[in-house]
C-alpha cells in the first residue's frame, strides 16, 4: 500500500510540474488529468475509494473537459503556444518561484517539525462510501443543501456572464452540471 | 474743596474724550475752548487746592473714586493721593501745561488735525496727573503707560513722515523697556507687601527691610530702570532727541512738565525703598552724572535747535538724578520745578522761532533774530540764563547750585560726582549760549514770516518770570536762607543730612559755580560770536571732527542699539517670517504624501502582483508562527 | 488499514499546493491561472482526505465533496468570464487586464 | 432536520424561496420591477421573521449551524443592508439595458451565503457560506458585462478569491488534521489544555487567516479591493463593502471567541500587525486618490483595521464595539455608495472626484447626505461613525492596547484628510453656470426609492450618532446571550 | 433647562436660518441675529439675576439627563461663573459675527448662518457640559461648521487653511479622547462606577504615571487649540484665510475653549501631574509669548499679523494657568475675555479694510488716518489694548497673570514681561503701516458707516469697562476659580511664595474681611517651605482681620 502511495504521489507531483511548465495548454491539461488520476490513487491508498471515484469523474472528467471545451472554443493556435513560451521567461518566474519556494520551505518545515496528533484508538482508517453517504445525508444534509445553493449561484452567474451572441456556449454552460436538480430541492 | 481732587486728572481726560468724540466736526474755537479750558480749570483747581493745602497743612489728602479691582487681596483703587510732592508736580504740570496749551492754539492754528492735537495733549496732561496723583503703584503705572502712549501719538503727530513715526515708536518702545522693569518691580513689591499702595509700602518697608536688603536693592534697581526709561537717562536716553519730531509744544510738554520728569517723581515717591538700597542710590547718582556729561557733550555739537534743547533736558534731568542719588530729594524736586519753567520757556521760544522761520530748525540757518523777535529773544535769554545757571539772577543758578553743593556737603556725596556736575555746568553754559549766539546774533539768514501774537507771547512772558523768580523760594544758607520749598516738602521727603563743618566752604563752591557758568558763556561768546574762525580751525582737525561726529550722534548709542538689538530682532523676525516650525508640519504632510506615492505604486493593477501580495502575507504569517 | 503517516500525506498535499501556487504566480494566461487554482483546491482536498483518514472520520471526505462542488461552480463562472474577456480584449493575458490601478 | 430547525432558519428559507420564485418569474417573463419588488419583500420578510428569533438564546442545528443572538443580530444587520442596497439598485440598473433580473437573484444568493457564515459553527458551513457569497459575487461584480472594467474586476476577484479559498481550505485541513474535528466547539475543547498552540494547528490558523483576511481585504491581502470596488457596479460595491465583510467578520469573531484565540500571542501579534498595516496602508493609499470608489475601497481597508482593534480587545466590550461599529459602517458605506449610485449615469459610475465638484450647488441634499456619510466615516460627532469609533477606542483603551489605539487615532487624522477633501470638492464654488445643471437623468419617479433610502440612511446615521443608547441596548441584549460560552 | 435652551435655540436657529434662506437671503440674517440675541439676552438675564453665586458651591444651575446610560454618559450641563462669563463672551462675539457678515457674505448666505450658529452652539456646549464624553462631542461639533466657514467663505488659500485647522484640532482632540477614556476606565475600575461625569471623575485617584499620561492627552487638545508654540502653526493660516466672522470666532472663542479646558479639566483632574509639568508649561507659555511676538512683527498680511499676536497673547494664558494661584487664574479669565474682544476687534478692522481695499497686505496700506479717523481711533484703542495699555481690559488680564506667575516662577515671568515690549513693537507696526505714513493707494478709504460703528462702539465700551472696572467679571469668576484651585491649596508650591500681606489702611481692608476665606489659595502660613531657593524672603503674614 505504502509503495502505491509513494508512486502515486511521485506521479502526481511530476505530472503537476509538467502542468505548470507546459506551453501548450492542451498538453498541460492532459498532464493535469494524469495528476488528478494519481491523486485519485492516493485517495485509494488513504482509504477513501468513493472520493477517488469522484476525483476521476468530476475533476478529471467534468472540470478538465469543460476547460478543454472552452479552449477549443477560443480556437487557440500555434501562436498562442509561442506566446505562452514568451510569457514564461525565467526572469519572470524567478521571483514568484522564489517566493513560493520560501513558502513551501516554511510549510514543509512546519509540517515536519510539527508533532502530529496521535491517531484515534479505533484502528483502520478505511471510510467507505456508505459511511460517507450516511454522514452526508445525516448530519451534513444542510451542507448538501447549501452546496446546492452554491451551485445555483454558479449557474446563474455563469449563465449571465457567459451569454453571448453564439448560442452554443450558452447551451454548454447550462448543461454542464447535473447537480442542478438538487439546488432546487431546498 | 478736597472732593474736587479727582477733577484735576478727570478734566483733561474728559476734554480728550470730548475731542475724540466730536473730532473735527466742531469749530476750532470750540476745540481750543475744550482743550485749553479743561487744563485751565484743572490748573485753577490745583491753585485752590494748593492754597488750601498750604493753609491747612494736612499730611496728605486721599480720595478714592472707586475700587479698581480686588483679586485675592490684591486690591488697588482708583484713588488719588495729594501731598506736598504731588502738589509740586501737579502745579508744574497743570500750569506749564496750561501755558503750553494756550501757546498751541496759535502754534497749531494752521494744522488740519487741530482737534486731534488737543485731544492728545489733554490726554497727555491727564495721564501725567494720574501718574503723580496715584495712591498706588498700579494706578501710577496706568499714568506712566498713558504718558508713553501720548508721547507716541504726539511725537508721531505728523504721521505722513515715516521718520516721525519711527521716532514715535522709538519713544514708546524704549520707554516701554523701562516700564517692563517697573512692572517686574511691582510684582516683587506685591509679593513682599501684598499691596501696591504707596503709603503702605513706605511704612512697611522700613519695618521689614534693613538697609541694603537684597530684595530692596533689586526692587529699587527695577524701579530705577523704569525711571531711566521715561526720564531719558543712560542707557535708555536715545529716544529723547528723536522725540523732537513732534510739534514743538509737544516737546515743551514732554520735556518740561510731563514725561521726562516722571522718573524723578517715581524715585522721589519711592524714596523709602531707595534709601534702603544704597547701591541703587549710588547708581542713580552715577547714572545722573554720566548722563549729564554725555548729553552735555552731545548738545554741544547739535545744529538742530530742538535737539540741543533735547540733550540739555537729558543733561538737566541728569542733575536731578544726581540730586536724588545723594538723597537730596527736595533739591532734585526743586530743580525739576525750575527746569520745568525754563525748559518750557526755551522750547516755546524755539517753537516761536521755528514758526517764524517756516519750520526751519537748523541753527546754522538762523541768526540775527534778536531784532526781529524781541519778545522771544528776551524771554529766551532769561531761559538760557536759567539753564546756564547764570549767577544770582537766574532760578537755575539756585537750584543747580544746591545740587552741586550737596554733592560735597551731603553724607552720600562724592567728590567725583561733584566734579562731573561742575563740568556739566560748564558745558551747559557753553552750549546754551552757543545756541543764543547762533540764533539771535549774527546776520539774518532766513526770512522771518510769522510774528508771534499774544497766545505765544503771554506764555513766554509768564514762564520767563517764573524762570527768573522761581529760584527765590529756596536760597542757600549764606544767601538769605530761604527754605520755603524744602520746608514744604519736608513732611514727605527727608532732609539730606549735611556733613558737619562743611557749611563754611559753601561760598567758595558757589563762587566756583558762578565762575564756571560765566566762563562757559564767555567761551560761547568767543567761539560763536567773536571769533567763529576758531570753530573752523577746530573743524579742520581730523580727530576733532571724529569726536564731533561721535558726539553729534549722541555718543553712538543709536548705532550701538541698532546693531545690538534692533537689527538682530528684525533679522530674526524677517528670516523666520514663514515660521520654521510650520515647515516641520509641512514635512510631515510631504512625508505622508511620499508614503502615499510609495503605496500607490504597489497597486499595479496586475493580478499576478496581487497574488504575490497574498503570498507575501502568507509568508509573513508563517514566519511569525515559526519564530514565536 | 493504511500505514502512511499523516505528515507524508500532508506533505504531498503541501507540495501540490505549492506547485499550484507557483503556477498562479508565474502564469500570465488566465486559463492557466484558473487551472493552477484548481490544483491548489485539489491539494487542499487531498489534505482533508489525509486528515479524515487519519482520524478515520467521513468528515474529511465530505469536505472534499464540498470542495469539488465549489471548484465546479468556480470553474464554470470563471470560464464564462474568461470568454467575456477574450471577447473584449482578444487576449488571455491577465496582465493586459490592468486598466484599474493606483 | 426538524421543524424547529426550519423555524430557526426561517430567514434563510425565505430568501431561498425568493430565489426560486424569481427564477420562475424570469421563466415566465422578464420584468425588472417585479423582480425588484420580490427581492425587497423577501428581504423585508426575512428580516421580519427575525423578530421571532429575538429571544432565541442559543439554538444549535448540529453540527453545522447555531442560531443565537449574535447571529440573529448580524443576519438582521446584513438583511437590512442588502435590502437598502436592493432599494438603491433599482434606479441604478433601470438606466442600463443589461438583463437586470439575475442581479436580484444573485444578490439574494449572496446574502444567503453571508447569513450562513455568521451562524456557522463548523468549517463546512463556514466554507460553504463563504463560497456561496463569493460565487455570487463573481457574477455580481462582472454584472455589467459591456463595461470594460467589470470583466477585469470580475476575473481579478474570481482568481484571487479562489486562490485565497485554497489557503483557507488548506488551513482548515491542517486544523482538522491537528484536532480531528471541524466544529468550533470541538476545536476549542481540543486546544483548551494547550497553553501554546501546536505548530500544525498554528500553521492551519495562519493559512486560514490568509483566506479570511482576503475576504476582509486587510493588508496585505487587500490589493484586490480598489480594483474590484472600481470595476463593480456601485450597489455591488456597497454589498462587497458591507454584507460580504460583515459576514466574514461575524464568523471570525464567533470562531475566535469560541476558541479564545486571544490567549495566543502569536495570533494576537499577527492580527495586530495586520490591523496596523491595514489602517496605515488603507489611509495612505486613499490620501490623494481621485477616484471616489477607490477612496472608499481604501477607506474600507482602513476601517477593517479599526474593526480589528476592537476585535483584538477580545472581550464582551470588544465584540459589542465591533458590532456597533459595523452597524455604523454599514449605514455609512451603503449611504456613500448609494450616493455614488444615484449620481451615476448610463455610461459610467460617478466615481471621479471631478463628478462631485460643486455638488452642493447642484444637488444640495445629495451633497449633504454624502457629507454626512463621509463625516461619519471620518468619525465626526453627530454621526454614527463617531460613536462607533468612540466605542472601538473605548474597547481598545479598556484592554490597554495602547499601540493599536494610538495608531487608530493617528490614522483617523490621516483619514480625515481625504474624507474632508471630497467634502471640500463638493463645497467648491461652481466655476461656470454649466456645472450647476444636473447631468441628463431618467425621470424622477425612478429615483424615489433611492432618495427614500438615502434619507432613511441619513436619518439613521444621525439618530445613532445622537442617541446610540437604543442600538446599544439591542446589541448588548442580543450579544450577551451568545458570547458567554 | 435654560442651559439646554441656549444650545437648542442656537441649533434650531441655525436650521431655521438655513431654511429661511430659501425664502429670502436677508431673512436668514435676521433669524441668525434673532437667535443670537435671544441667547445673549438669556445669558445676560442669568448673569444679572445671579450676580454672586452661593458660597460653598460655585455652581449656579445644573441640568442632567441620562443620555447613554450603558456607558454612564449623561447629557449633563452646568454653569458656574467661569462658564457664564465665557457664554457672555460667546454670544457677544457671536452677535458681532452676525453683524459683520451682513455685507461681507453674499454667497450661500443661509448656509453661512447655519454654520455660524452651529459653531456657537458647539462652543456653548463646550463651555457648559459637565460630562467628558459630551465635552468631547461638542469639542468636535464646533469644528465642522468652522471648517466650512473657513473652507467656503474664506480667502484665496482657504482650503489649505481649513484642512490644516481641521487636522490639527482633530489630531489633538483624539488624544484627549484617549485620555478621557483612560480616565473613565481607571475610575470605573476603582469604584465600579463607570461614568463620564466630571464631578465623579474628579474623585479619581491616579497613579503618578497614569496621571501624567492622561494629563498629556488632555493637554494635547488644549495646547493645540490654545495654541502653544510648537503646535501653533495652524492658527496663522486659519485666522488669515477665514472670513472676518470666522476669524473673530476663531480668535475670540475657539482659542478660549483651550484655555477653558485647561482651567476646567486639567487643573482639577491632575493636580500632582500638573504641578510637575508646570515649569515646562510656563516655559512653553513664555516661548509662545516671545515667539509669537517676534513673528507677528515681520508679517505683512494684516490678519496673519494679528493671528501671531494671538499666539503671543495665549502664551500668557498658559503661563497663568500653571501658576496655580488666584491672581493668575483671574488674569487668565480676564485674558480670555479681553483677548476675545481686542483681537476680535482687530480682525473686524482687518475685515473692514479688506472690504474696502480687497487686500490684507499692510505694505499696500498707509495713511488711512486722514480719510478714516474713526476707524483709526478704534484701531488705536485695540492696538493699545493688545499691547496691554493700562486702562484697557488686557492690561488687567496680563498684569494679574504676571503677578500670579511671579509667585510661581520669577525668571519666566521676567521673560514674559519682556514680551510686553515686543507686543509694543508689533502693535505699533500695525498702526504705523495702516493708518500712518503716506497713503499710496489710489482709492479713497471711506470711514466707518453706522452699522460698523454699531459693531465697534460696544467693543470699545466693553474693553474700557473691563479695563477700568473689571470687578463684576472678577466676582463672577472667583468662586469657580477657587474651586478649580482647591486641589492646589495644599501643595507645597503655594507655600513657597506666600507673600507678606500688609493691610492697606484703605477700604480694601474692608473688602478683605469678606474675601479672606480659608479656602482661598492664598494661605496664611508661617512655615515657609525650606526647599525654596528663591530670592524672595520668607514672609511674615499679617492678616488683615
Amino acid at each position: 500500500m505504502e509503495l502505491t502511495f509513494y508512486i502515486a504521489a511521485a506521479v502526481a507531483v511530476l505530472a503537476t510540474i509538467m502542468v505548470i511548465t507546459r506551453y501548450n495548454m492542451i498538453h498541460a491539461l492532459l498532464y493535469l488529468v494524469v495528476s488528478f488520476l494519481a491523486v485519485a490513487v492516493v485517495f485509494l491508498t488513504m482509504g477513501a475509494p468513493f472520493m477517488a471515484a469522484l476525483e476521476v469523474i468530476v475533476y478529471a472528467g467534468a472540470i478538465v473537459v469543460l476547460i478543454i471545451f472552452v479552449i477549443m472554443m477560443l480556437s487557440l493556435t500555434r501562436e498562442d503556444v509561442e506566446q505562452e513560451k514568451a510569457w514564461l521567461q525565467p526572469k519572470l518566474w524567478m521571483g514568484p518561484a522564489l517566493l513560493s519556494f520560501v513558502l513551501l520551505a516554511e510549510l514543509v518545515y512546519l509540517l515536519v517539525i510539527a508533532e502530529m496528533p496521535a491517531a484515534p484508538a479505533v484502528a483502520g482508517s478505511y471510510v467507505d462510501a456508505r459511511a460517507v453517504g450516511l454522514a452526508l445525508y445525516g448530519p451534513y444534509v444542510l451542507g448538501v443543501q447549501l452546496s446546492g445553493i452554491l451551485l445555483m449561484a454558479g449557474i446563474v452567474g455563469a449563465y449571465h456572464l457567459g451569454r453571448q451572441k453564439k448560442k452554443v456556449i450558452h447551451r454548454f454552460l447550462q448543461e454542464k452540471e447535473p447537480q442542478k436538480e438538487r439546488s432546487a430541492a431546498i | 474743596m478736597e472732593e474736587l481732587l479727582w477733577l484735576i486728572p478727570a478734566l483733561p481726560f474728559a476734554g480728550a474724550l470730548l475731542l475724540v468724540l466730536l473730532g473735527n466736526r466742531i469749530s476750532r474755537a470750540l476745540v481750543s475752548a475744550i482743550g485749553v479750558g479743561s487744563v485751565g480749570i484743572s490748573a485753577a483747581i490745583t491753585l485752590v487746592l494748593g492754597i488750601e493745602y498750604l493753609t491747612s497743612r494736612p499730611s496728605f489728602i486721599r480720595q478714592e473714586v472707586w475700587q479698581w479691582f480686588d483679586v485675592a487681596g490684591f486690591s488697588p483703587s482708583i484713588a488719588f493721593h495729594l501731598d506736598a510732592l504731588s502738589m509740586v508736580f501737579i502745579f508744574v504740570i497743570t500750569f506749564v501745561g496750561f501755558l503750553i496749551h494756550i501757546y498751541s492754539t496759535e502754534y497749531m492754528a494752521e494744522d488740519k488735525d487741530y482737534a486731534r492735537f488737543f485731544a492728545c495733549m489733554n490726554l497727555f496732561v491727564g495721564s501725567m496727573l494720574m501718574l503723580v496723583m496715584a495712591d498706588n503703584l498700579l494706578l501710577l503705572y496706568l499714568g506712566w503707560e498713558g504718558v508713553g502712549l501720548c508721547s507716541y501719538l504726539l511725537i508721531g503727530f505728523w504721521y505722513k513722515e515715516p521718520a516721525n513715526g519711527y521716532a514715535a515708536r522709538k519713544a514708546f518702545i524704549i520707554t516701554r523697556v523701562g516700564d517692563t522693569a517697573i512692572a517686574i518691580g511691582l510684582f516683587m513689591l506685591f509679593q513682599q507687601f501684598g499691596t501696591l499702595h504707596i503709603q503702605s509700602i513706605s511704612t512697611e518697608a522700613v519695618q521689614v527691610w534693613t538697609i541694603g536688603n537684597e530684595t530692596a536693592v533689586i526692587i529699587a534697581f527695577l524701579l530705577l530702570g523704569g525711571a531711566v526709561g521715561k526720564s531719558g537717562q543712560l542707557p535708555l536716553q536715545t529716544w529723547l532727541p528723536d522725540a523732537m519730531a513732534g510739534p514743538t509744544p509737544v516737546s515743551a510738554l514732554i520735556h518740561a512738565a510731563t514725561m521726562v520728569t516722571a522718573g524723578v517723581y517715581l524715585i522721589a515717591r519711592m524714596h523709602v525703598v531707595f534709601e534702603l538700597a544704597p547701591a541703587a542710590m549710588m547708581a542713580v547718582a552715577v547714572i545722573g552724572a554720566i548722563t549729564l556729561l554725555i548729553a552735555g557733550f552731545a548738545a554741544l555739537t547739535q545744529y538742530d535747535i530742538k535737539r540741543v534743547l533735547a540733550y540739555s533736558t537729558i543733561s538737566q534731568v541728569g542733575y536731578m538724578f544726581l540730586a536724588l542719588g545723594v538723597g537730596a530729594w527736595s533739591a532734585g524736586v526743586f530743580h525739576f520745578m525750575i527746569h520745568g519753567f525754563f525748559k518750557a520757556l526755551l522750547f516755546l521760544c524755539a517753537g516761536a522761532i521755528i514758526l517764524a522761520l517756516h519750520h526751519e530748525q537748523d541753527m546754522r540757518k538762523m541768526g540775527g533774530l534778536s531784532k526781529k523777535l524781541p519778545v522771544v529773544f528776551y524771554t529766551f535769554l532769561i531761559g538760557a540764563a536759567s539753564l546756564a545757571a547764570f549767577p544770582l539772577v537766574s532760578a537755575g543758578f539756585y537750584s543747580k547750585d544746591q545740587i552741586l553743593w550737596l554733592q560735597l556737603a551731603g553724607e552720600n556725596g562724592n567728590i567725583w560726582l561733584y566734579l562731573a556736575g561742575l563740568l556739566g555746568a560748564f558745558i551747559t553754559s557753553i552750549y546754551t549760549f552757543r545756541m543764543v549766539f547762533l540764533t539771535f546774533y549774527g546776520e539774518e539768514k532766513t526770512h522771518v514770516g510769522h510774528k508771534p501774537t499774544w497766545a505765544i507771547t503771554v506764555p513766554l512772558i509768564v514762564l520767563a518770570v517764573l524762570s527768573f523768580a522761581g529760584g527765590f523760594i529756596e536760597l542757600p544758607h549764606n544767601f538769605g536762607h530761604v527754605v520755603l520749598f524744602s520746608d514744604f516738602l519736608a513732611p514727605i521727603l527727608p532732609a539730606v543730612s549735611i556733613v558737619p563743618d562743611f557749611t563754611q566752604y559753601e561760598w567758595m563752591l558757589q563762587l566756583l559755580a558762578a565762575v564756571i557758568s560765566l566762563g562757559g558763556i564767555f567761551i560761547a561768546y568767543l567761539f560763536y560770536y567773536k571769533k567763529p574762525e576758531l570753530i573752523d580751525s577746530i573743524h579742520r582737525s581730523e580727530f576733532a571732527m571724529a569726536v564731533h561726529r561721535f558726539w553729534h550722534s549722541g555718543w553712538g548709542f543709536d548705532q550701538l542699539y541698532d546693531a545690538l538689538f534692533v537689527r538682530p530682532y528684525v533679522y530674526l523676525s524677517k528670516v523666520n517670517k514663514s515660521d520654521f516650525i510650520d515647515s516641520f508640519y509641512t514635512f510631515l504632510a510631504d512625508a505622508t504624501q511620499g508614503l502615499h506615492d510609495l503605496f500607490s505604486r504597489s497597486q499595479t493593477g496586475i493580478m499576478r502582483n496581487y497574488v504575490a501580495g497574498i503570498v507575501v502575507g502568507a509568508i509573513m504569517i508563517l514566519t511569525i508562527s515559526l519564530l514565536l | 488499514m493504511t500505514t502512511i503517516p499523516m505528515e507524508t500525506g500532508l506533505l504531498l498535499a503541501g507540495v501540490l499546493f505549492m506547485l499550484g501556487l507557483i503556477s498562479v504566480m508565474i502564469r500570465r494566461n488566465i486559463i492557466f491561472m484558473l487551472i493552477s487554482v484548481e490544483i491548489m483546491l485539489n491539494a487542499a482536498g487531498l489534505a482533508f482526505i489525509v486528515a479524515g483518514s487519519h482520524w478515520a472520520q467521513p468528515d474529511g471526505q465530505i469536505m472534499f465533496i464540498f470542495i469539488l462542488t465549489m471548484a465546479a461552480a468556480e470553474v464554470s463562472v470563471g470560464l464564462a468570464l474568461i470568454l467575456q474577456i477574450h471577447h473584449q480584449l482578444k487576449t488571455l493575458n491577465s496582465d493586459a487586464a490592468n486598466f484599474m490601478r493606483g | 432536520m426538524t421543524l424547529t430547525d426550519f423555524q430557526h432558519l426561517m430567514p434563510l428559507l425565505i430568501l431561498t424561496f425568493a430565489v426560486l420564485v424569481s427564477m420562475l418569474v424570469i421563466a415566465v417573463g422578464r420584468n425588472h420591477k417585479i423582480m425588484y419588488v420580490i427581492t425587497a419583500v423577501s428581504f423585508l420578510a426575512a428580516f421580519a421573521s427575525l423578530f421571532e428569533l429575538r429571544d432565541v438564546g442559543r439554538y444549535t442545528i448540529e453540527p453545522l449551524l447555531v442560531v443565537d443572538g449574535f447571529g440573529v443580530f448580524y443576519i438582521g444587520m446584513m438583511l437590512l443592508a442588502a435590502l437598502l442596497i436592493s432599494m438603491l439598485s433599482y434606479a441604478y440598473f433601470e438606466q442600463r439595458e443589461e438583463r437586470k433580473e439575475e442581479y436580484y437573484m444573485l444578490l439574494l444568493l449572496a446574502t444567503i451565503g453571508a447569513c450562513v457564515l455568521v451562524i456557522s459553527k463548523h468549517f463546512a458551513s463556514l466554507f460553504l457560506g463563504i463560497e456561496i457569497l463569493s460565487v455570487s459575487l463573481y457574477a455580481l461584480i462582472a454584472y455589467l458585462r459591456t463595461r470594460e472594467r467589470s470583466n477585469e474586476a470580475g476575473i481579478k476577484y474570481l482568481i484571487l478569491a479562489a486562490f485565497s479559498s485554497a489557503f483557507l481550505l488548506f488551513g482548515m485541513a491542517l486544523v482538522y488534521a491537528s484536532t480531528g474535528t471541524m466544529e468550533f466547539a470541538g476545536i476549542a475543547a481540543a486546544i483548551a489544555n494547550f497553553t501554546e498552540l501546536p505548530l500544525l494547528l498554528l500553521t492551519g490558523f495562519g493559512l486560514m487567516i490568509v483566506g479570511i483576511g482576503f475576504k476582509l481585504s486587510v493588508v496585505p491581502f487587500h490589493m484586490w479591493a480598489p480594483d474590484v470596488y472600481e470595476g463593480a457596479p456601485a450597489p455591488v460595491t456597497a454589498f462587497i463593502a458591507t454584507v460580504s465583510k460583515g459576514g466574514v467578520l461575524g464568523v471570525l469573531i464567533r470562531f475566535f471567541m469560541e476558541v479564545d484565540g486571544f490567549r495566543y500571542p502569536t495570533l494576537v501579534l499577527i492580527f495586530t500587525i495586520v490591523a496596523i498595516a491595514s489602517m496605515l496602508a488603507g489611509n495612505l493609499l486613499a490620501l490623494l486618490q481621485r477616484n471616489v470608489k477607490r477612496i472608499l475601497a481604501y477607506s474600507s481597508i482602513a476601517h477593517l483595521g479599526y474593526l480589528l482593534v476592537a476585535f483584538l480587545a477580545g472581550n464582551q466590550m470588544g465584540v459589542e464595539a465591533v458590532t456597533f461599529y459595523l452597524v455604523a459602517y454599514f449605514i455609512t458605506t451603503v449611504g456613500a455608495f448609494g450616493v455614488v449610485a444615484m449620481l451615476s449615469d448610463k455610461e459610467r459610475d460617478a466615481e471621479q472626484l471631478e463628478d462631485y465638484r460643486a455638488l452642493l450647488w447642484r444637488r444640495p441634499w445629495t451633497a449633504a447626505v454624502f457629507t454626512a456619510m463621509l463625516l461619519s466615516l471620518a468619525g465626526i460627532p453627530l454621526t454614527a461613525g463617531f460613536v462607533g469609533k468612540f466605542y472601538i477606542l473605548a474597547a481598545g483603551v479598556n484592554t490597554q492596547l495602547w499601540l493599536l489605539v494610538v495608531m487608530l487615532a493617528l490614522n483617523s487624522v490621516i483619514g480625515l484628510f481625504y474624507y474632508i477633501r471630497i467634502v471640500a470638492v463638493m463645497f467648491q464654488q461652481p466655476e461656470a453656470e454649466a456645472e450647476i445643471q444636473p447631468r441628463g437623468r431618467l425621470r424622477p419617479s425612478i429615483y424615489v426609492a433611492s432618495v427614500g433610502t438615502l434619507t432613511v440612511l441619513a436619518l439613521l446615521l444621525v439618530y445613532i450618532g445622537v442617541y446610540p443608547s437604543g442600538l446599544l441596548q439591542i446589541i448588548q441584549g442580543l450579544l450577551v446571550t451568545s458570547t458567554a460560552p | 433647562m435654560i442651559l439646554v435652551w441656549l444650545i437648542v435655540i442656537l441649533m434650531v436657529g441655525g436650521v431655521l436660518a438655513w431654511i429661511s434662506g430659501k425664502v429670502n437671503r436677508a431673512l436668514s440674517r435676521w433669524v441668525a441675529l434673532g437667535s443670537v440675541l435671544a441667547v445673549f439676552g438669556l445669558t445676560l438675564y442669568l448673569w444679572l439675576s445671579n450676580p454672586v453665586p452661593v458660597l460653598g458651591s460655585a455652581w449656579l444651575i445644573q441640568f442632567t439627563q441620562p443620555w447613554i446610560p450603558q456607558w454612564g454618559i449623561s447629557f449633563s450641563l452646568a454653569i458656574d461663573g467661569l462658564s457664564l462669563l465665557m457664554l457672555l463672551l460667546t454670544f457677544f462675539i457671536g452677535l458681532l459675527a452676525v453683524l459683520i457678515s451682513w455685507r461681507e457674505i453674499q454667497t450661500k448666505v443661509a448656509f453661512f448662518h447655519f454654520n455660524l450658529l452651529w459653531v456657537l452652539a458647539g462652543i456653548t456646549g463646550v463651555f457648559l457640559t459637565m460630562d467628558l464624553f459630551l465635552f468631547y462631542f461638542f469639542w468636535e461639533v464646533m469644528l465642522i461648521p468652522m471648517y466650512f466657514l473657513i473652507g467656503i467663505w474664506g480667502h484665496e488659500n482657504r482650503r489649505y487653511a481649513a484642512f490644516k485647522f481641521f487636522i490639527f484640532t482633530q489630531a489633538s482632540g483624539l488624544l484627549m479622547l484617549l485620555a478621557i477614556l483612560g480616565l473613565y476606565f481607571i475610575h470605573g475600575n476603582q469604584t465600579g462606577v463607570y461614568t463620564f461625569s466630571y464631578f465623579e471623575l474628579l474623585n479619581t485617584t491616579l497613579a503618578p504615571e497614569a496621571a501624567r499620561l492622561l494629563m498629556f492627552g488632555f493637554l494635547a487638545a488644549f495646547l493645540v487649540k490654545l495654541p502653544v508654540v510648537p503646535f501653533h502653526s495652524w492658527l496663522p493660516d486659519a485666522h488669515s484665510e477665514a472670513p472676518t466672522a470666522g476669524s473673530v470666532i476663531l480668535a475670540g472663542l475657539l482659542l478660549k475653549t483651550g484655555a477653558y479646558g485647561l482651567l476646567r479639566f486639567v487643573l482639577p483632574l491632575f493636580p500632582t501631574a500638573t504641578v510637575e509639568f508646570a515649569p515646562w508649561a510656563m516655559l512653553l507659555g513664555v516661548i509662545g509669548i516671545i515667539y509669537g511676538a517676534i513673528l507677528a512683527f515681520s508679517q505683512t498680511d494684516l490678519k496673519r499679523l494679528v493671528a501671531y499676536t494671538s499666539v503671543s497673547h495665549m502664551g500668557f494664558v498658559i503661563l497663568g494657568v500653571f501658576a496655580f494661584n488666584e491672581w493668575a487664574l483671574q488674569g487668565v479669565v480676564m485674558q480670555m475675555i479681553t483677548h476675545g474682544l481686542s483681537t476680535g476687534a482687530l480682525f473686524i478692522i482687518a475685515g473692514f479694510l479688506y472690504e474696502r481695499l480687497h487686500t490684507r497686505d499692510i505694505r499696500q496700506m498707509g495713511g488711512f488716518w486722514s480719510t478714516a479717523p474713526k476707524m483709526g481711533v478704534i484701531a488705536l484703542i485695540f492696538v493699545m489694548a493688545s499691547l496691554g495699555l493700562p486702562g484697557l481690559g488686557n492690561f488687567i488680564a496680563e498684569f494679574l497673570t504676571l503677578v500670579g506667575s511671579w509667585q510661581a516662577n520669577n525668571w519666566l515671568t521676567v521673560f514674559a514681561t519682556i514680551g510686553l515690549v515686543m507686543a509694543t513693537i508689533y502693535s505699533l507696526r500695525i498702526m504705523q503701516k495702516i493708518f500712518f505714513e503716506a497713503n499710496h493707494m489710489e482709492q479713497a478709504l471711506p470711514d466707518l458707516n453706522a452699522r460698523e460703528m454699531l459693531i465697534a462702539i460696544p467693543m470699545v465700551a466693553m474693553i474700557l469697562w473691563l479695563g477700568l472696572y473689571p470687578q463684576s467679571v472678577l466676582d463672577t469668576a472667583r468662586p469657580s476659580i477657587q474651586e478649580q484651585l482647591q486641589a492646589y491649596t495644599e501643595t507645597p508650591l503655594e507655600h513657597e511664595h506666600v507673600a507678606e500681606v500688609a493691610a492697606p489702611e484703605t477700604e480694601t481692608s474692608v473688602v478683605n474681611d469678606v474675601e479672606w476665606k480659608p479656602s482661598s489659595n492664598f494661605q496664611i502660613s508661617t512655615s515657609p517651605n525650606p526647599s525654596t531657593s528663591k530670592a524672595s524672603t520668607p514672609l511674615i503674614i499679617k492678616s488683615s482681620n
